[in-house]
């Protein structure tokens, strides 16, 4: 059972007379390339949101770890190795992109809270987030202010900053949305490559790219879970083709 | 098929920063316009500056033979023109129904024509714009151009972050709105593929120029050309 | 440069004290233009500065007055943190000081070199106490701005009324910024005393005057008394008919019936317009007086402590009536008078009807 | 007892008029125009010097306020407000108060800085009592007017934000102006008929307030703060907030001054903390707003 | 690429940075006619500067920033009556009871909008006005805190009346504390403040636990204004209610939004500016330089600060367009 890393189980949500989340119960594995999908507004972020805390669930429980985690704040959860990225980008707007990464890179060393050396005193930091930079191609735009970056270059901030947390549970909420067709491959490659004990939740809804990275996938709807399983059996599912993946050849 | 759009010389950009130079092209009543390019090209920043919300430096801009780039942003709505921008900017402090009913201009859609052909929004109708999950809000933006009643339709990257069965329908109904009720639309998209499917022209577009410009099928038809211009091949 | 006697005046000119300052510099002025601006060979000239109410502002101007413009004398002090603070200065420069216009008792104990033109509201506080009990007034309730001045004029006069006699039922305190007195007032109905002793500053008089009218409260049967605050002259006129017959002790009327008040008056008004002078003003007009005196006296010869010597002991005939610098207190001596508002010729007036002489500070007799 | 409720009431309704200008500028246009008070000083002395100069009816001076207030407003507006939507709020506080500033010393320059009286008509100055005893209910005519004339200002002002576009074209333009008018919403229209409506209802505000709070150039800057905890207490998305949480302050600030006067303007204070500690967004916030 | 370098460009001291302090030190000498005005302008300077730890850094709007202001000075001059009158351990004194009171206070400010945060301190400043006037046998009431006497500082420089031994207290003060701030906003704790304030929900998100660091913060800023407040108290030898009144704290946010928020010299230039304005203003126009202040204000605003101060881009040819 130390195999699963993260388990919810019986989360409810509910907002005013809505339920967005109803009774799901989800096991992310060690190592996991997990993929959660659905129609829209089924629920999926919502779950995300409420495994990292930014909801508190109206029922149901939250464990990383073997440790209960449903009251612990997001910040704490964090420290605990469980990232997110967010469906629309959340950024520091007035800062850089290596200023942003810096200062992800400096919490992680555990030097957040430094007061008297400047940012960047330390040579790791700044190395690993010229690293980053590199690897997301952002090198050229590192000093210009996010807030005028095209929107390419921001969701591609938007997740090295996820992965500047050094993640060992990564949930991703649709990260590649607005990335043009070609680099999209090329950026779940990357998360792919990550090492092989972290585990991975991944929600898209670029059917292609789920296929090819997931090795086990969830389905909700209506904030219920419809079913799970291993890419064929989901990709073969009528239940599932009816509610979410249609039949026509949309996407090839 | 008489013409509906005609763009000539025109250069835009934001404050100083000119994104688009010399930038050229026609489309014709009820046809749909294919927009490529990679990332950064400035398909938004064309879209954008026909809904007039760029600053445009110069060319010239016509619509139904009316002179669209002396209009002010507002009266480009009731000129023919409904956009949807890329980040769908719903108004947040609205709810689904006023986010429709605030824009809305007499014609064949409605906030009831809306909610036939995206019922999740009909249950969200009373739920403020930033409860939406993202392809809710999608859908809302997609249904706040509409009600609009353009003869123009813009669509910046209609199809991001809607789940498959609903991209399938949205690209049905705007064949059809097309075919049927004679709107013409310039739809942005990152698969070249789907989009070329359902349009009739495609430009392609980079560093703020045309670089290429042809009727949909045949471009479609020539993957090696997609695979040069755009990087993929699919 | 060594002829000239400057005299630098801190007074409030913007901000909620601003009619304060208004009043005291248009009345030095005046001073200066009825009696010449050369004195003992001396050039006077006047050095205004606008404290904006702050303490610590008042004592830097002082300080920057004393130490750069070198003036001989310091005056003004709408307020009285004001004034104690800037009595230090006044202590280490040696330089006689005058409070024109703060009337908390404290003040002249501040410092040796500060005296006082304007008033202290025990005095005028104390003699409402002696008058009302007198005439009919056995129970109060006191309703008094919650700051330094309101707290002297509630302490004075309920401890003389009740020495004397009377009931004081409740004492109320209104905050300084008060924008509605009806659940005050409400409070005085509902306790029925004969009188309500008002002290607010002027500014707020008219209103309190309003809602007193508004409800009822003069029909049933309560009175309103209080310190001359309350039916300040400059605002007095566009109070209304409701302030008729209210009853108020003070220094100064403008419609005191002296030849040297009417020439004040008149003077006064003409050189600024639509403005009648207060007590206040008056407060001003013999500040200027001392100094000048004092500069005659010493010939424009000696430093601070000749001026302050001169200026102790003054006995003079004020356009408030006759006054005295008491040498030892440095506080003033004056006659305190009982006035009625009442119209003459379509202006409301506080008519004087009854006079206490020579009254000193109560709050230095204990 | 009834009295103290009653004075309450006409009190939350005074500070709810000159605040609702307000609730309108911050609330719904998201502009921070600390020069609110400045407009309701304008209706005041405006009242006071029709009244006295012209010899206008009192009641004749109230629309009169809104118009010409508002007119000013409007012509304010566009010359000056305009380039300030887009500004940081620190910008334009740092604007409003430059203009509260010049409106203070301004009035003082031309008026002089006495506090002004405005007379009201005789049929407005009575007083209506009713029962006695705890039951006594003591009613200041002038008091009834002003709760009268709030009641109306508020159906009217609920009646066009409900029953009209123009509220949610309103909250449309200010969520996102390029993208409002790109989507065919006038913007400068809108904000400018707003702002002229916000401006117009601080100066009837003003002409009403002026009888009880009275007059003098330091207004803007006295009561400001007052007009804040209105709004803020209210929540700034409707109208309907700034009315209760007016109400309630009112009522609360009387009672607590009748009945504990010893505590002053505490009361207000902290109620005002712990309202805001409790619920951040105000009391009365549109259903799930976060 | 190296990437530490451009980092480590933000946080070095330029040689302007050296000469300013340089001439701040020398300036009671070169113009004593005016160490008052000097002493005066570094208090506000460092208020100002403690405000923009939370406003310009944090993004937290505060309209109350005098409650710390005053109870520093309270603190101060009290302990000076009461306990001794050596001026820097009062001074330490003080900013550690600033310290907990902005503390404590902090609870009210982790929530809301900047509108719900700006009239909750507005209220927390206003209660402790209110309080020291009702605690009149502590504090003096409206009549302010007298027979407060300093000792020399550090037991050998005596408060003169030129106000040359306070304007060099304070501008050292000034200093000492500025260099702290300095190294604060420039390291990674800093970094995280101004993440708080462009994106929250992000900050979160990244670990940074947002509440702690804003109550940390918003003890540093109440410690440093506190300091500042007591810096009033112990040259001008007394407190009164206006040290906490809202004049106060509305005219601090003036001066640093009128020098710039987010830049710690931001302080000193709005501090220099609104003070030397004031003071000429109602020298030469004592009744009415409110209205040319707020003339300058406004002015202010629609020119633009930065082309106000920079005369020459009023008539320079628009910039050369990029492709
Ligand atoms: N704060 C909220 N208040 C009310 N309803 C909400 C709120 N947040 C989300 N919802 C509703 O909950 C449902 C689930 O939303 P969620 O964002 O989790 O969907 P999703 O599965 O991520 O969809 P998508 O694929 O479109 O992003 C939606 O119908 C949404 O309208
Ligand atoms: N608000 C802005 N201010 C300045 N430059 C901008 C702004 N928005 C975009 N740009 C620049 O204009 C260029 C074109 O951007 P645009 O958004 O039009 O590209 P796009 O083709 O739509 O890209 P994407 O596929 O990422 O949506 C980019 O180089 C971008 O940096
Ligand atoms: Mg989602
Ligand atoms: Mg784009």
């Amino acid at each position: 059972m130390s195999d699963i890393v993260l388990s919810a189980t019986g989360l409810v949500m509910r907002f005013g007379g809505i339920t967005a989340t109803n009774n799901v119960t989800l096991n992310l594995r060690r190592g996991a390339r997990h993929a959660l999908i659905g129609p829209n507004g089924a629920g999926k972020t919502t779950l995300i949101n409420l495994l990292t805390g930014v909801l508190t669930p109206t029922e149901g429980r939250i464990v990383l770890e073997g440790e209960d985690i449903t009251w612990l704040a997001p910040h704490r959860r964090v420290a605990r190795g469980m990232v997110r990225t967010f469906q629309i980008n959340q950024l520091f707007d007035s800062m850089t992109p290596l200023e942003t990464l810096a200062l992800v890179v400096s919490q992680h060393s555990g030097v957040g809270a430094q007061w008297w050396r400047p940012l960047g005193s330390s040579t790791a930091v700044a190395e690993r987030a010229g690293q980053l930079l590199e690897q997301f191609r952002l090198a050229d735009v590192a000093w210009q202010q996010t807030r005028h970056l095209a929107y390419g270059k921001r969701r591609l901030l938007e997740i090295a900053i996820a992965l500047a947390c050094e993640p060992r549970v990564l949930l991703l909420d649709e990260p590649v949305a607005g990335v043009p067709a070609g680099e999209r491959e090329e950026l779940l490659e990357t998360v792919a490559a990550l090492p092989a004990d972290v585990s991975v939740l991944l929600i898209e809804h670029d059917m292609d790219l789920v296929f090819s990275f997931a090795d086990r996938m969830t389905v909700l709807v209506n904030g219920t879970l419809l079913t799970e399983g291993d890419p064929d059996t989901i990709a073969n599912d009528p239940k599932v083709k009816e509610v979410y993946l249609g039949h026509g050849a949309a996407h090839v | 098929m008489s013409e509906l759009l005609r763009i000539e010389n025109l250069s835009a950009g934001y404050g100083e920063a000119v994104v688009l130079h010399d930038v050229g092209l026609a489309l014709g009543e009820g046809q749909t316009l294919a927009l490529l390019g990679r990332n950064g090209t400035g398909k938004t920043t064309l879209i954008n500056t026909l809904a007039g919300a760029t600053r445009q430096h110069g060319g010239s801009i016509t619509l139904g033979g009316a002179a669209l780039h002396k209009l002010s942003p507002h009266l480009r709505a009731a000129a023919g023109i409904g956009w949807v921008p890329q980040e769908r900017n719903i108004f947040k402090s609205l709810t689904v129904h006023e986010n429709l009913t605030a824009v809305e201009r007499p014609g064949r859609w409605n906030p009831q024509r809306v909610y036939e052909m995206f019922p999740r929004l009909a249950e969200r109708k009373g739920n403020l714009g930033t409860q939406l999950s993202g392809g809710e809000q999608q859908m809302l933006a997609v249904g706040r151009a509409l009600v609009l009643n353009p003869t123009l339709l813009l669509l910046d990257e209609p199809l991001e972050g809607l789940a498959p069965i609903i991209v399938e329908e949205l690209l049905r109904a705007i064949r059809r709105i097309t075919r049927d009720e004679g709107l013409a639309a310039i739809i942005v998209e990152q698969h070249p593929q789907a989009i070329l499917a359902i349009s009739d022209e495609a430009v392609v577009l980079d560093h703020g120029t045309v670089v290429h410009a042809d009727h949909a099928a045949s471009l479609q038809a020539q993957p090696e050309v997609l695979e040069r211009l755009l990087g993929v091949g699919r | 440069q060594d002829n000239t006697f400057k005299i630098g005046l801190i007074l409030p000119m913007t901000g909620q004290q601003a009619s304060t300052g208004r009043q005291v510099e248009a009345a030095a002025k005046l001073y200066m233009a009825q009696h010449g601006d050369t004195v003992a060979g001396k050039k006077v000239q006047l050095i205004v500065k606008d404290d904006t109410g702050l303490p610590d502002v008042a004592k830097r101007l002082a300080q920057e007055l004393v130490v750069n413009d070198k003036v001989n004398v310091l005056a003004g002090f709408g307020l009285t943190p004001i004034a104690l603070a800037v009595a230090p200065i006044a202590t280490q420069s040696k330089t006689p000081a005058i409070t024109m216009a703060a009337a908390t008792s404290a003040i002249t104990q501040a410092s040796p070199y500060m005296l006082r033109s304007s008033f202290t509201l025990p005095q005028a506080a104390v003699a409402m106490g002696d008058w009302a009990p007198k005439n009919g007034i056995k129970s109060v309730v006191t309703l008094v701005a919650d700051y330094g001045p309101g707290n002297d004029a509630e302490k004075f006069f309920a401890e003389r009324f009740e020495l004397n006699g009377g009931k004081v039922i409740e004492k109320l305190r209104v905050p300084l910024r008060n924008p509605d007195f009806a659940p005050f007032l409400q409070k005085v109905r509902d306790a029925k005393p004969d009188a309500l002793f008002v002290f607010v500053p002027s500014g707020a008089g008219a209103a309190v005057m309003k809602q007193f009218l508004e409800r009822g409260m003069d029909k049933a049967g309560i009175k309103m008394i209080g310190t001359g605050d309350v039916t300040d002259d400059d605002q007095l006129n566009d109070m209304g008919d409701g302030a008729l017959g209210v009853v108020t002790s003070h220094h100064y009327s403008t419609a005191h019936p002296s030849a040297m008040n009417k020439k004040f008056v008149a003077d006064f008004e003409a050189a600024n317009k639509n403005m009648r002078p207060n007590f206040m003003a008056v407060g001003g007009y013999d500040g200027m007086r001392i100094i000048y005196e004092a500069l005659k006296t010493t010939k424009g010869q000696g430093g601070g402590d000749a001026l302050l010597a001169a200026m102790k002991g003054q006995v003079f005939e004020s356009p408030r009536g006759p006054v005295l610098i008491d040498a030892q207190t440095r506080d003033i001596t004056q006659d305190i008078y009982l006035r009625k508002v009442e119209k003459k010729d379509g202006q409301l007036w506080n008519i004087e009807f009854d006079v206490i002489k020579a009254v000193k500070d109560p709050g230095k007799s204990k | 007892m009834l009295t103290i409720l009653f004075d309450g009431i006409a009190y939350g309704m005074l500070l709810f008029v000159l605040a609702v200008g307000l609730a309108v500028t911050l609330g719904l246009m998201n502009f921070i125009n600390l020069a609110h008070g400045a407009f309701a000083m304008a209706g005041g002395y405006l009242t006071v010097f029709a009244m006295q100069k012209l010899g206008v009816p009192f009641l004749l001076c109230l629309p009169l306020a809104f118009l010409v207030v508002g007119a000013a407003g409007a012509l304010l507006e566009r010359t000056l407000y305009r380039p300030m939507y887009g500004k940081s709020h620190l910008d334009q506080v740092l604007f409003s108060i430059g203009l509260a500033f010049m409106a203070v010393a301004a009035v003082d320059y031309f008026v002089g800085s006495s506090q002004q009286n405005i007379h009201l008509p005789e049929w407005l100055r009575g007083r209506t009592e009713i029962g006695d005893g705890a039951l006594l209910l003591g009613m200041g005519h002038y008091r009834i007017f002003i709760i009268a004339v709030c009641t109306l200002l508020t159906v009217v002002l609920q009646l066009i934000l409900s029953k009209t576009r123009f509220g949610s074209r309103l909250r449309a333009a200010v969520d996102d102006p390029r993208v409002a008018a790109g989507l065919g919403i006038n913007v400068n229209v809108v904000f400018l008929l707003t702002f002229a409506v916000g401006s117009g209802l601080a100066g009837l505000g003003g002409a009403l307030g002026a009888e009880i709070l009275g007059l003098d150039p330091t207004f803007p800057l006295k009561y400001m703060v007052y007009f804040l905890i209105v709004v803020s207490v209210g929540g700034t998305s409707s109208i309907t907030g700034p009315l209760l949480a007016a109400l309630l302050l009112g009522v609360a600030d009387v009672a607590g001054k009748y009945f504990i006067p010893k505590m002053g303007a505490f009361t207000v204070y902290l109620l005002m903390i712990l309202i805001l500690m409790w619920r951040p967004q105000g009391l009365f916030t549109r259903k799930g707003g976060k | 690429m190296d990437f530490r370098q451009p980092l480590l460009q933000k946080a070095r001291w330029r040689p302007w940075e050296y000469a300013l302090w340089v001439v701040a030190f020398a300036l009671p000498l070169l113009v004593p006619s005016h160490a008052l005005m000097i002493n005066e302008i570094a208090i506000v300077a460092l208020f100002a500067m403690s405000l923009d730890l939370i406003l310009g850094y944090t993004g937290i709007v505060s309209l109350g920033h005098a409650a710390f202001f005053g109870f520093g000075a309270y603190a101060a001059a009290l302990f000076a009556k009461h306990v001794m009158p050596d001026p820097t351990i009062g001074l330490v004194v003080a900013i550690a009871l600033s310290a907990a009171l902005g503390a404590v206070a902090s609870v009210t400010i982790l929530r809301g909008s900047d509108l719900t945060r700006l009239m909750v301190t507005l209220g927390t400043a206003l209660l402790l006005l209110e309080l020291a006037n009702k605690l009149d046998w502590l504090t003096g009431g409206a009549d302010g805190l007298q027979g407060v006497v300093m000792g020399p500082v550090l037991g050998v420089f005596d408060f003169d009346l030129f106000g040359r031994t306070a304007a060099w207290y304070s501008l050292s003060v000034l200093l000492l504390l500025f260099l702290l701030m300095r190294r604060l906003v420039h390291s990674p704790f800093g970094a995280t403040l101004k993440a708080i304030r462009d994106n929250r929900l992000r900050a979160m998100a990244i670990g940074i636990p947002v509440v702690s660091r804003l109550a940390v913060i918003y003890t540093v800023a109440a410690a440093v204004a506190g300091g500042a407040g007591a810096l009033l108290a112990q040259t001008t030898g007394f407190a009164s209610l206006d040290v906490l009144a809202f004049d106060r704290s509305a005219d601090v946010v003036l001066m640093l939004v009128i020098g710039g928020v987010g830049w710690l010299y931001g302080g000193i230039a709005g501090a220099i500016v609104f003070k030397l304005l004031q003071d000429t203003l109602s020298t030469v126009t004592p009744q009415y330089w409110m209205f040319w202040i707020g003339l300058i204000l406004v002015l202010l605003v629609l020119v633009g600060r930065d082309r106000l101060l920079k005369p020459w881009t009023w008539f320079g040819a628009r910039k050369a367009v990029k492709p």
